[in-house]
């Protein structure tokens, strides 16, 4: 694990201080209400001067039995709760919870119905990226950039509002399709959206990316191996940040996403900066993909024939989707009847940050901030 | 089918490991293996070497004996692994937490909620719920409502079983 | 009474007035160019555009509860809100602001203001120790270690000035700027200046003291109610007392276009340079991410410092050879 | 680090303390340390609580879902800075209100209390979204973890329901609350809709 001061290069005159040992360490509790804990997460530090020697995450403080609930209740009164579980992306989860009853019981979908689920799913990404580089920058120290990535942001909700009835916690697709059809309106909306938000990528870049000090904050900082990512199981923009091309999208297909021409952008170093640059591009990505499936969209139902209760298949059947976080995996064991046996949520923030002990050893407390920063933490998600 | 999946199966028959491969379409993964826990330790060592990465563990409660489900993936191609393993008659399991350091917190959350113990486990402290709930359990199933493993396996598609009804609940 | 000691007194009213009127103006001045910076109307129901926002402010900390806690240093917690904010007065007093309007003309009254403000410092290092916070202790921490190594370079920008005009009273460095401000002979030292000013009031993208997304509030975590305002009010005269000495040393003073009753008129000038500079303070605070601590300071040892003694250097011969 | 010395870092100081609390029943019997102001006027009371009401400056504390929404509420379209709110500030010491924004569970609550106990009165809380209110959607009979209501915990002033309440709801609670507090609603001259500048 003393392999931190040839990793970063930033520190390579500074020598970390894990290797002296001191009796001066003392431990500094951060969270569960910290500005840069992104709600309720707890880091317990050990500190050596303004060096991490160990960070013990405390997690728990969001838990909210999402595991528990979803043995109790069938799929139509779990799904609000898919919504919550990771409240930037709630449509990827819904995605994720309809999927396996679909893959469980062969329900078909009709065509509409993915295209409207993969366009609403990216636009959720989207504003989950949008949310992330707001708050990142805000534990740099930035206060500016979250306004007007939230600007951009309320565009999108706008949007999302008129078909899904909701700003932030959805509940939008059903078993066999969604529950509310789009209109031409809704493409029009779409359409504006994407030629605004490739403009605002130049005061983007012009506000951070190009920025001296967000640069220097980030760069070679928190660099994640991918040996490490793959010993922890770490997905999504953080593993690609480390240069791994994985995307549930592409890997295991799943919805109509073959039929989009979409790249994986992916980073080189691991360190934060990559990290910033492939959620900045995926955004772009997502707007491709909402480009070609606005213009493919076909006509028909935009909800399939599903009985009104669910016969389930005894067995276990696993979905994999690609949230805005990483691999979202549901796992369900069903012993029949309506109400699964068992629902395993696998979360991808939850592997993401178990990297941080690891991680930020020997590293700065502004350092572990901004690190912590770009890997874009729920924690009610991380609890469930 | 990959070359490198094949290096994988290959790689684990001589580990003496059976390996099942199933319908994708119908249950989202390739390959199941039922495991004896013993063999745990060096199942997830060849899932290393072949560059697999661990998705989640999770444990089932179920008649017999818990099980612990353990997932593994492939970054590089579509490739998912269900394994199960029951857990020893003392209620424990090894640990693969030393292997894939990613284990340590699903482990520590399975001992949470259904008090399995990782046998060698560096810290196996409550992770979600408070220290004061450390016997809570809250996963675990109550009698009534408790099915035999076999009940909750695929059965052979000729096999239809209508008495799976029973399994409402409040 | 002697008039002396008559006009002592109102100077004193008068100074501690304009410090709260400051930081009534500065506080809204903030809140609002911040707004537009991030395009949204900002204050606007509190009054007229949100004028009485600050007044508002000021007397909810006023009537708040003052909270000492249990393990910290009881003394020393209630005197660092004072210690701060009692020498940042004192500057005011040698500030001139037009020709006649200076309370007190000294001849060092340069070092006096440098003295003064260097005592903020030591403020935060009471209420950060007194704190019995590890938060408050590490912003202290950051605070002391910043402080002392911005000194330098600040120190070595004026005395490239003094090294021209031979003078530390303020009102001859502004009459040695008689045909042209020395912002124009000596633009490298304005802008060593401006950076190590914003670094010792902990301005962002120097506020480590404070990094709110790292230490909460830092030094003044534990403060509430007055003792936090207090703070408050040293941060805005700090900035004040800083932008006036740019003014002084770098932009002429009050010179400007002659008005009538330049004597005392000439204070229009004067502070429109001080609230530019000040504007120009708030608007990297709301542009500039924070830097990192080890990054600030090497900022300042590796590039501030050899560049400020070059400068003091060149300085120096050309004085001699002109 | 050994593992002994592992078992240091995870520290739980509050739960008996929590224990205790929660045994000793209503939010009304909490030991108020507030020694109360040296005088009482009429007028003085007037004007603070007019002042009180105009400047709440609320505690950065999200705990879920709403947590987002009240971020929402500061950014620029619904721009919270209008009635002088925007001042979040990171330490309970500095704020005058706690939204609890979010469910708030066991692990929570000591938290939860303790951070109401270091705010310096006069404080409010205002209870955001239903998970705050009554526990909301994780109000099941098998609920092992979620309280089902901050009001359990502490004294509630203004509740907004909604899951989540949208920023306007947020919005209208805070202007709630300078009804309680100040007894008129918004004391100053309200801006009519088309006065306002566009932006």
């Amino acid at each position: 694990m003393g392999n931190l001061a040839e990793n970063n290069t930033l520190h390579a005159d500074l020598e970390p201080a894990i290797d002296i040992p001191s009796d001066n360490h003392y431990y500094l509790n951060m969270g569960p209400q910290h500005p840069s804990t992104h709600g309720v997460l707890r880091v317990l530090l050990e500190m050596d001067g303004e060096y991490v020697v160990e960070a013990q995450p405390v997690l728990g403080y969001g838990h909210r039995m999402q595991e528990k609930m979803g043995e109790l209740k069938n799929w139509r009164a779990f799904m609000p709760n898919t919504g919550r579980m990771d409240y930037a992306a709630a449509l990827q989860y819904n995605h994720g919870y309809v999927g396996l009853y679909e893959r469980l019981c062969g329900i078909e979908v009709p065509a509409r119905a993915e295209y409207i689920r993969v366009i609403t799913s990216e636009l959720n990404r989207i504003v989950s990226h949008h949310l992330w580089i707001g708050a990142m920058l805000l534990d740099m120290g930035a206060f500016t950039p979250i306004l007007y990535t939230f600007d951009d942001r309320e565009q999108v909700l706008d949007i999302l509002e008129d078909v899904t009835g909701s700003r932030l916690t959805y509940c939008y697709f059903r078993v066999g399709g969604v529950c509310k059809d789009i209109d031409d309106n809704f493409i029009e909306k779409t359409r504006a959206f994407i030629k605004r938000q490739r403009e605002r990528f130049d005061i983007y870049n012009d506000l951070v990316t190009g920025n001296i000090i967000f640069i220097k904050r980030t760069e070679g900082i928190g660099i994640i191996s991918p040996d490490m990512a793959r010993r922890y199981g770490v997905t999504g923009p953080v593993l690609r940040g480390s240069g791994i091309a994985y995307d549930v999208r592409k890997n295991e297909p799943y919805s109509v996403y073959p039929n989009f021409d979409f790249e994986i952008p992916v980073g080189q170093n691991g360190d934060s900066y990559d990290r910033y640059m492939v959620r900045l591009e995926e955004i772009e990505q997502s707007l491709r993909i909402i480009e070609q499936a606005l213009d493919q969209l076909p006509d028909g139902p935009f909800l399939g024939k599903v009985p009104k209760k669910l016969k389930m298949p005894t067995g276990d059947c696993s979905f994999a989707v690609e949230a805005a976080r990483g691999e979202l995996t549901y796992y369900l064991v069903s012993g029949g009847g309506d109400i699964p046996y068992r629902l395993k949520i696998r979360v991808p923030s939850y592997s993401n940050l178990s990297v941080l002990p690891e991680l930020c050893q020997g590293m700065l407390l502004s350092d572990l901030v901004a690190a912590m920063g770009s890997m874009d933490l729920v924690i009610p998600e991380i609890d469930r | 089918m990959h070359p490198a999946t094949e290096k994988l199966i290959s790689a684990l028959q001589e580990l003496s490991i059976q390996v099942d491969a199933c319908d994708y379409q119908q249950r989202g993964y390739h390959f199941e293996i039922d495991l004896e826990a013993d063999k745990l330790r060096s199942l997830a060592e060849c899932m290393l070497a072949q560059e697999m990465f661990l998705v989640f563990v999770g444990g089932l409660h179920v008649k017999p004996a818990i099980e612990i489900v353990y997932q593994f993936a492939s970054f590089e191609r579509a490739c998912r692994l269900v394994v199960r393993a029951a857990v020893k008659a003392d209620n424990s399991m090894p640990t693969i937490s030393d292997i894939y350091q990613g284990a340590n917190w699903h482990e520590r959350e399975t001992r949470d909620f259904y008090g399995v113990v990782f046998t060698d486990h560096p810290y196996l402290k409550p992770l979600i719920l408070a220290e004061e709930d450390v016997d809570l359990k809250p996963l675990l199933k109550k009698d009534e409502d408790l099915k035999e493993t076999s009940e909750v396996r695929w059965a052979a598609p000729v096999e239809e079983k209508p008495e799976a009804e029973k399994a409402e609940q409040g | 009474m002697p008039p002396e000691l008559l006009r002592m007194i109102i100077a004193a009213v008068l100074v501690v007035a304009f410090v709260f009127l400051n930081a009534m103006i500065l506080g809204y001045m903030e809140r609002k160019v911040s707004a537009h910076i991030q395009r949204r109307p900002g204050l606007m129901e509190v009054g007229p555009h949100g004028v009485l926002q600050l007044l508002i402010d000021g007397f909810k900390l006023i009537g708040k509860q003052l909270v000492v806690p249990e393990a910290s240093n009881k003394f020393l917690f209630r005197l660092a809100p004072i210690l701060s904010f009692a020498p940042c007065v004192l500057p005011f007093v040698v500030i001139p602001f037009a020709q006649k309007l200076q309370i007190a003309s000294m001849d060092i009254s340069l070092i006096f203001i440098l003295a003064m403000t260097s005592i903020n410092v030591i403020a935060i290092l009471v209420a950060g120790w007194a704190s019995n916070n590890k938060y408050s202790l590490f912003g202290t921490f950051r605070s002391v270690a910043q402080a002392v190594s911005y000194e330098i370079p600040l120190l070595l920008s004026i005395l490239s000035i003094i090294l021209i005009t031979n003078t530390f009273s303020l009102q001859g460095i502004i009459a040695a700027q008689k045909y042209y401000w020395f912002i124009l002979i000596q633009p490298l030292a304005f802008i060593i200046y401006f950076i190590s000013g914003l670094a010792e009031t902990n301005r962002a993208p120097f506020d480590m003291p404070e990094a709110e997304s790292e230490l909460t509030a830092g030094f003044h975590t534990e403060y509430s109610g007055m003792g936090f305002s207090f703070f408050f009010l040293a941060e805005y005269a700090n900035m004040f007392t800083v932008c006036s000495i740019a003014t002084v040393l770098f932009l002429g003073g009050w010179k400007g276009i002659p008005l009538p009753l330049g004597d005392y008129t000439g204070i229009f000038w004067f502070m429109l340079k001080v609230y530019g500079l000040l504007f120009v303070m708030i608007w990297i605070r709301w542009t500039f991410p924070r830097v990192r601590f080890d990054q600030l300071m090497t900022f300042c040892w590796k590039y501030l410092i050899p560049f400020s003694l070059a400068n003091l250097l060149i300085t120096a011969v050309l004085v001699k050879l002109i | 680090m050994g593992d002994q010395e592992r078992g240091k870092l995870n520290v739980h100081s509050y739960s008996a303390e929590l224990q205790a609390r929660l045994e000793r029943g209503a939010p009304g019997d909490f030991v108020v340390r507030d020694p109360g102001p040296l005088f009482k006027h009429k007028l003085a009371d007037d004007i603070f609580n007019l002042c009180r009401a105009n400047s709440l400056w609320p505690m950065t504390f999200g705990l879920a879902c709403c947590a987002i929404e009240m971020m929402s509420l500061g950014m620029a379209r619904f721009d919270i800075s209008r009635f002088g709110s925007e001042v979040f500030r990171p330490s309970p010491r500095q704020s005058d209100l706690m939204i609890v924004a979010g469910t708030v569970n066991k692990k929570m609550a000591s938290a939860v209390m303790t951070l109401y106990d270091q705010m310096p009165s006069p404080k409010w809380v205002i209870a955001m979204g239903n998970c705050a209110i009554s526990g909301g959607p994780f109000a099941v009979e098998e609920n092992y973890n979620v309280i089902e209501g901050v009001d359990k915990l502490i004294p509630v002033d203004v509740y907004v329901p909604g899951c989540p309440p949208r920023p306007e709801g947020l919005l209208e609670g805070i202007l709630k609350l300078q009804e309680k507090i100040s007894g008129v609603r918004h004391p100053f001259p309200q801006r009519k809709i088309s006065d306002a500048p566009s932006y």
